[in-house]
């Protein structure tokens, strides 16, 4: 199943841009973790953000979500140029994030993590119904907890990435920004995750994806940067890459052909090509 | 809770005159003047901060009223009212420097703590030209200020004093916030996780200050009370209790590091406390040992707070 | 405020403009000496407070500029000592309540020529630390003048009342009391910085034992949280105290208070600096070896009314 | 490249057991996380756990590694029976674990992570050699890190994950286990931390690999585990079955044919089938 | 650092006497009591723990060896001994509990803190019919206990007491332990994250009881001080300073969550301390305000620490 009519939809360069980040850098003390990347967000598109481990991905989250700000460069939003000091502010303008530490506090219920800093009711909360609805967004997702009364810190690492990607989808009105949102999840979870960003989509919002999976990446992105310790070293649109260069791309060209050719030499039931993956071989239902 | 049972009926059976009408009274007394402050640093510790000053701030508040009245020969009422807000601007500022300075609240509220131990001392000195204030019981207000603050009314033989009503009522309110409204939940979560919290847009910062503007307000209430039930307040008092009002709050299962805790368990806690103290005068103990047995019981509380926990944690199943 | 009101400063300035005012310090001819008072007490006591008053109005008058320390851990106390040492003073004034320990970092004041007054508790070190003279009273006697007034008074179970756990001289009080008290003496601890507590205690006390019929304070703060608790309890009992303050006047003229035991501590600051003072100017030295005592003195309610006006100023 | 002379080496079942689960089962408080498991990890073999989020893998780990207790049924260490009440106690007897968070001190240096508990030296710890072989070690799993002082904290997610598992590699001697390590890897990382796995089975070591990726899996196992709501819902030697079966198994079977069938209507674009991976298809080098 | 140097020179300037060699002595002696005990529970709280035992166990240590050797009439060493055993038996029994219950080290050490405060009190006045303890400056031994815990000595009119030299010695020791062995490496870990730590072998309960033996061996070390330079012993004393201890090491930088720390910090921290309090004596300011004075010059040191610390952290580049 790869790609089948997907040149139908062109990249929607002329639809409605929500984000824009030009030319932004960030450093951490000495640690130079971002130098001059560039990414548009558009209402209806998909943007994968890829890239090696500490290639600058969440970096770049944090910096559009608000937890952290850019020393260089300009970060716009809805046209105007904006300089987030807090992620209320961006979650005030519609920018929901699932990050990759997840932004839970363990101690706290389940329901009371899905609704926090979003609560129903200021002075009385509507507690009933905040069960409710954590227990129905996570139910669709696959997860079927029966107490969410539970601390959080008591779920399985899956079941708390669940509930940290169906706040984020409740929530965000506008833009959605997930960082290996399928990281800790099963195939069906992650089945469902991609359904969901494919709907969110499908609803007019923008969404930022990162991942380490390429063929997540190809299935749903309109459009692809690449990161490579801290600067951009590609940006396609969706018509201008196909799966396999995106996978050598991300890989790291040569240095992978080296790799899997010393594992194929060592030991012949290992395979490094194991690390990437394809959706075409779908089990017949 | 199991604990505080037990300590009752321990003292019930260690000292005979425990349970009389008039001993439960005073032990109320004792347990509500600390439960009054419990209730704020309770919450406080829930939120992951400390606040040492909670002692001090007591006897500020009780002193500003004191002053402010003698100095302008006014209804007591100014005093009472420009007391609040000095209390709240202290508890304003623990939480302002903490937000700006991202220092501990523990040097914060320390150095809040020494300076307003000094201030009171100082400023008290320089006012009334002793260590004490001037008595004000002949002032107008007084009477209207005592009903408020330090009356007592008898039921049945049980003497309740204004501090148990007080305390019923801040523990009411307490948990009503913690448990029933967002910013109760903000409270949780700043003090459980508060990068956790910040990244899903709670205001960290504004959250503690009003924490911290809850401490200023039960001080302030204590203090009142200090005031027109002694009618006279001593500059150095309150150093120290600051630990008591933590230690009440521990006792009740409050987490030192925060983000776990609840205010009917900083009562509890104070009750714990309170029946302790005072009951081991009334069973009449060697009283060069109270310390001792205070201490001793006060572990054995906990010890069996904890163990009924966990007991009920792993289920009734084994 | 324009808020009309009764008593408050107002009153208290009507009051004091009857009275006259008292005389301005008179100018001596002596350099400016500095001496320097390091004492036991604890921030905000009541009592020393008065002491270093008289010891400032003695200074005022006698030209010399005048240090106060105070710490009540006698590691603490023995190194504001060194502190004042180390600042040439001209002479120190020191409370001996934990005498031993301040025994070397004494010796040392001694070795640098710095004359020596001890006051209030702890006569019985002063001479062996080469002080001039010592100015106090003894806590012993004074509890034991408590005591027999107690008898006199026909008391027949008391309880006394320490108010900072360990403080010698607090203890010294209690026992000289029950040494020369005929029944029974009972003590309790409480915390002094903490009254509404301490008055707790007092009531549960008093109503664990009815047998109490007195309470014997040690302070004067503790007097007014000891009527409180008496009226807790609601049994008739009488309140006694050392030391005095407003509330311990005002209860003695009502007859709340059955009496105070006062020690003078204006009396202990203004005599020690001026001692020093006439030391240093004339070579003078009081007492001839032995301590002079400015208590115990057992006060009534037939000493109340002349007292009021002293103890409101805060001199008595 | 689907398995080709895979065939080659039978379950090796003569080889030595090095430790075996049998019938365990554990409950936290009312919720019961596993019932009557049972695995055995032989010297020079890979057992997979495969399941659905929430299956109860992490917590076999935990039993595994010492973290937490057994509630029923035996777990047997080179044939004696054992009840490891610290993690300590299996790390004496060889096991070496990289748990799903990880277990790492976030204030504490990189290196003083990587020999946590396994310091070089009593009373005088060897720094520069420690500092050197942690470099070393995250070197070779691609991780450049120029200052190994950093607080780990300060690491991206998969830097992290890579130094835990470069930490149990280098400190295993008998068995190691493995709790999605390739989780917040990229494509390059992941190959690395395969080719370890697979070099661990060549010296005779045993590996308990649990992950969500079947592809994974299959690549190098040799017997597959899968786990449902706590119980086994199968145990397959590798000849047993096929990538096909068990992705279907892991998938959940009809409840995926049902899903990929709504995202097909709905939806042109998005296939949850992508959540579903293969190694086929690599990119030439 | 800064902060300490900053202190240093701002007395210098306010206060005359400040910088003669004598002062300078009373400052460190001031200091290195603060100091000794600043050690292990800087440690203690790098391994996320809390003593608020520590300063009456130092009254504790010294009661202890005074009445032993009085009573015995042995020489003074073997006192000394009882009481290091004594002292390291109590560090143990709060680390035991600690362990054994998983209650928050507060209540634990808060327990053991009430019931020593009463058994100093109890027993002293069982043993010696006084709060004090009788004078052993005559008794054997006390010679050469002097010296080794109380002598000073004077180096160019720089007069150095015992407890500077333990001071130095015991930071050099901690400093090592924390950071050159393995040991040290554990501290860090059970404070940063025990959960962690525990996944990776270390023993937490046996490295938390190690850091309560050396709080014992301190405390016994600062008893020791105390008995021999005073010669008797008063009860009551040491309560209150388990607060200046836990001062002085977050002052030092260490986090009150555990985890992060250093030695070297915590004697800064005492240093600041020291130089802080005795500084405004020999400013000769107003002894009415000097705590107000204390705190707010604490608390603007731990800003200028904090200033500085942010400002390296964000590197020269900027
Ligand atoms: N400490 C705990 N207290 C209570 N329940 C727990 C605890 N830890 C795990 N659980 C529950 O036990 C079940 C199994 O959890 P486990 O972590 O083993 O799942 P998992 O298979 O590792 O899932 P994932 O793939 O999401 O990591 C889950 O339902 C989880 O919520
Ligand atoms: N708080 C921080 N302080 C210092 N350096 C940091 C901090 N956070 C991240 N870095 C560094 O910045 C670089 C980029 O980190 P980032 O987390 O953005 O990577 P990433 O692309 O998300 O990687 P991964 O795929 O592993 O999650 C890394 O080298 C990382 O070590
Ligand atoms: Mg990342
Ligand atoms: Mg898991």
């Amino acid at each position: 199943m790869t790609p089948p009519e997907r040149e139908e939809r062109p990249e929607p360069s002329e639809a409605r841009t929500l984000l824009e980040l030009t030319g932004v850098g960030k450093s951490y003390g000495s640690v130079r973790a971002l130098a001059d990347v560039s990414l548009a967000v558009r209402a209806g598109g998909i943007s994968c953000v890829l890239g090696d481990n500490g290639a600058g991905k969440s970096t770049l989250i944090k910096i559009i979500a608000g937890l952290h700000q850019h020393d260089e460069g300009r970060y716009t939003i809805g046209g105007g140029e904006v300089r987030l000091t807090s992620p209320r502010q961006a979650l005030d303008l519609g920018i929901a994030t699932v990050h990759q530490d997840l932004a839970v506090v363990p101690l706290m219920p389940v329901w009371r993590n899905f609704f926090l800093g979003a609560e129903l009711g200021r002075f009385r909360l509507d507690i009933p119904r905040m069960r409710a609805v954590t227990r129905d967004a996570l139910a669709r997702m696959g997860i079927e907890l029966d107490d969410v009364d539970r601390p959080i810190g008591t779920l399985s690492g899956g079941q708390r990435q669940c509930v940290a990607i169906a706040r984020a989808v409740h929530f965000g009105a506008k833009a959605l920004v997930l960082d290996e949102p399928t990281a800790a999840l099963g195939v069906k979870q992650s089945g469902v995750v991609l359904k969901y960003v494919a709907a969110a989509r499908a609803a007019g919002l923008g969404v930022v994806l990162i991942t380490h999976n390429p063929h997540h990446a190809y299935l749903v992105g309109d459009h692809f940067t690449l990161l490579k310790r801290g600067r951009m070293s590609g940006s396609h649109p969706r018509a201008e890459i196909t799966l396999e260069q995106l996978t050598t791309e991300m890989a790291g060209g040569s240095e992978l052909a080296e790799l899997s050719h010393e594992l194929a030499g060592g030991e012949a039931r290992t395979d490094p090509g194991g690390a990437r993956t394809d959706p075409k071989e779908r089990p017949s239902p | 809770m199991l604990a505080a049972v037990a300590v009752f009926l321990f003292f019930c059976v260690a000292a005979s005159s425990f349970l009389r009408a008039s001993s439960i009274g005073t032990v109320l007394y004792a347990a509500s003047t600390i439960g009054i402050m419990a209730v704020p640093v309770a919450l406080l510790m829930i939120g992951g901060e400390f606040d040492l000053s909670a002692g001090v701030l007591v006897t500020t508040a009780a002193l500003t009223s004191s002053m402010v009245s003698y100095r302008l020969t006014a209804v007591t009422w100014v005093g009472v009212l420009v007391s609040l807000a000095v209390a709240l601007a202290i508890g304003g500022f623990n939480g302002w420097v903490l937000g700006r300075t991202r220092l501990p609240s523990f040097i914060v509220t320390l150095g809040t703590f020494l300076m307003l131990t000094g201030a009171n001392l100082g400023v008290t000195k320089l006012v009334s030209g002793t260590v004490s204030t001037k008595p004000i019981g002949d002032m107008q207000g007084f009477a209207s200020c005592h009903w408020l603050f330090a009356s007592e009314f008898t039921v049945g033989g049980l003497t309740v004093k204004a501090t148990v009503w007080w305390w019923l009522g801040l523990v009411g309110l307490g948990s009503w916030v913690l448990l029933r409204t967002r910013f109760g939940n903000w409270i949780f979560a700043v003090g459980g996780d508060p990068a956790a919290a910040r990244a899903v847009g709670v205001p960290v910062a504004r959250t503690k200050t009003c924490l911290y503007l809850g401490v200023g307000f039960c001080a302030w209430v204590l203090g009142q009370h200090l005031l027109f039930s002694f009618d006279t307040v001593q500059s150095g008092e309150g150093v120290g209790n600051e630990l008591i009002y933590i230690v009440a709050a521990v006792i009740g299962g409050c987490l030192i590091t925060g983000g776990y805790g609840s205010v009917a368990g900083s009562a509890l806690g104070a009750l714990i406390f309170g029946m302790t103290s005072k009951g081991i005068v009334y069973a009449q103990w060697d009283p060069d040992w109270f310390k001792f047995f205070l201490g001793a019981m006060l572990l054995l509380a906990a010890l069996l707070n904890s163990w009924v926990k966990r007991r009920a944690e792993r289920g009734p199943a084994r | 405020a324009g808020c009309s009101s009764t008593g408050g400063l107002r009153a208290e300035q009507a009051r004091n403009r009857a009275a006259a005012g008292a005389g301005a310090g008179g100018a001596v001819d002596t350099p400016r000496w500095k001496i320097a008072m390091v004492t036991h007490a604890g921030a905000g006591d009541a009592f020393w407070d008065t002491v270093r008053k008289g010891a400032e109005q003695a200074a005022a008058k006698d030209n010399i500029t005048f240090l106060y320390s105070n710490d009540a851990q006698t590691q603490n106390q023995v190194q504001l000592v060194q502190a004042a040492i180390d600042q040439r003073v001209d002479g120190l004034l020191v409370s001996l309540a934990k005498g031993d320990a301040l025994g070397p970092v004494l010796a040392k004041a001694r070795a640098a020529g710095i004359p020596l007054i001890s006051i209030n508790s702890g006569a019985e070190f002063s001479a062996g630390f080469g002080a001039l003279t010592h100015i106090g009273q003894d806590e012993t006697t004074a509890g034991q003048a408590a005591g027999t007034t107690l008898s006199g008074r026909g008391r027949r179970n008391v309880l006394c009342v320490i108010h900072e756990q360990g403080n010698v001289g607090q203890e010294q009080r209690c026992a000289g009391a029950r040494s020369a008290f005929g029944g029974p003496l009972q003590t309790l601890y409480v915390d002094g910085v903490n009254l509404p507590d301490a008055r707790a205690s007092i009531a549960a006390k008093l109503q664990a034992d009815p047998a109490l019929d007195t309470v014997l304070t040690l302070s004067a703060p503790l007097a007014a949280t000891g009527l409180q608790a008496i009226r807790d309890a609601r049994r008739p009992v009488e309140l006694d105290t050392f030391d005095l303050g407003t509330q311990v006047v005002t209860g003695l003229q009502a007859g709340t208070v059955g009496f105070a035991v006062d020690q003078q501590p204006y009396l202990q600051g203004y005599e020690g600096v001026d001692l020093l003072w006439l030391y240093r100017s004339n070579l003078d030295v009081l007492g001839g070896g032995k301590p002079v005592l400015t208590g115990p003195q057992v006060l009534t309610k037939d000493d109340a009314a002349a007292l009021a006006t002293y103890v409101a100023r805060g001199t008595r």
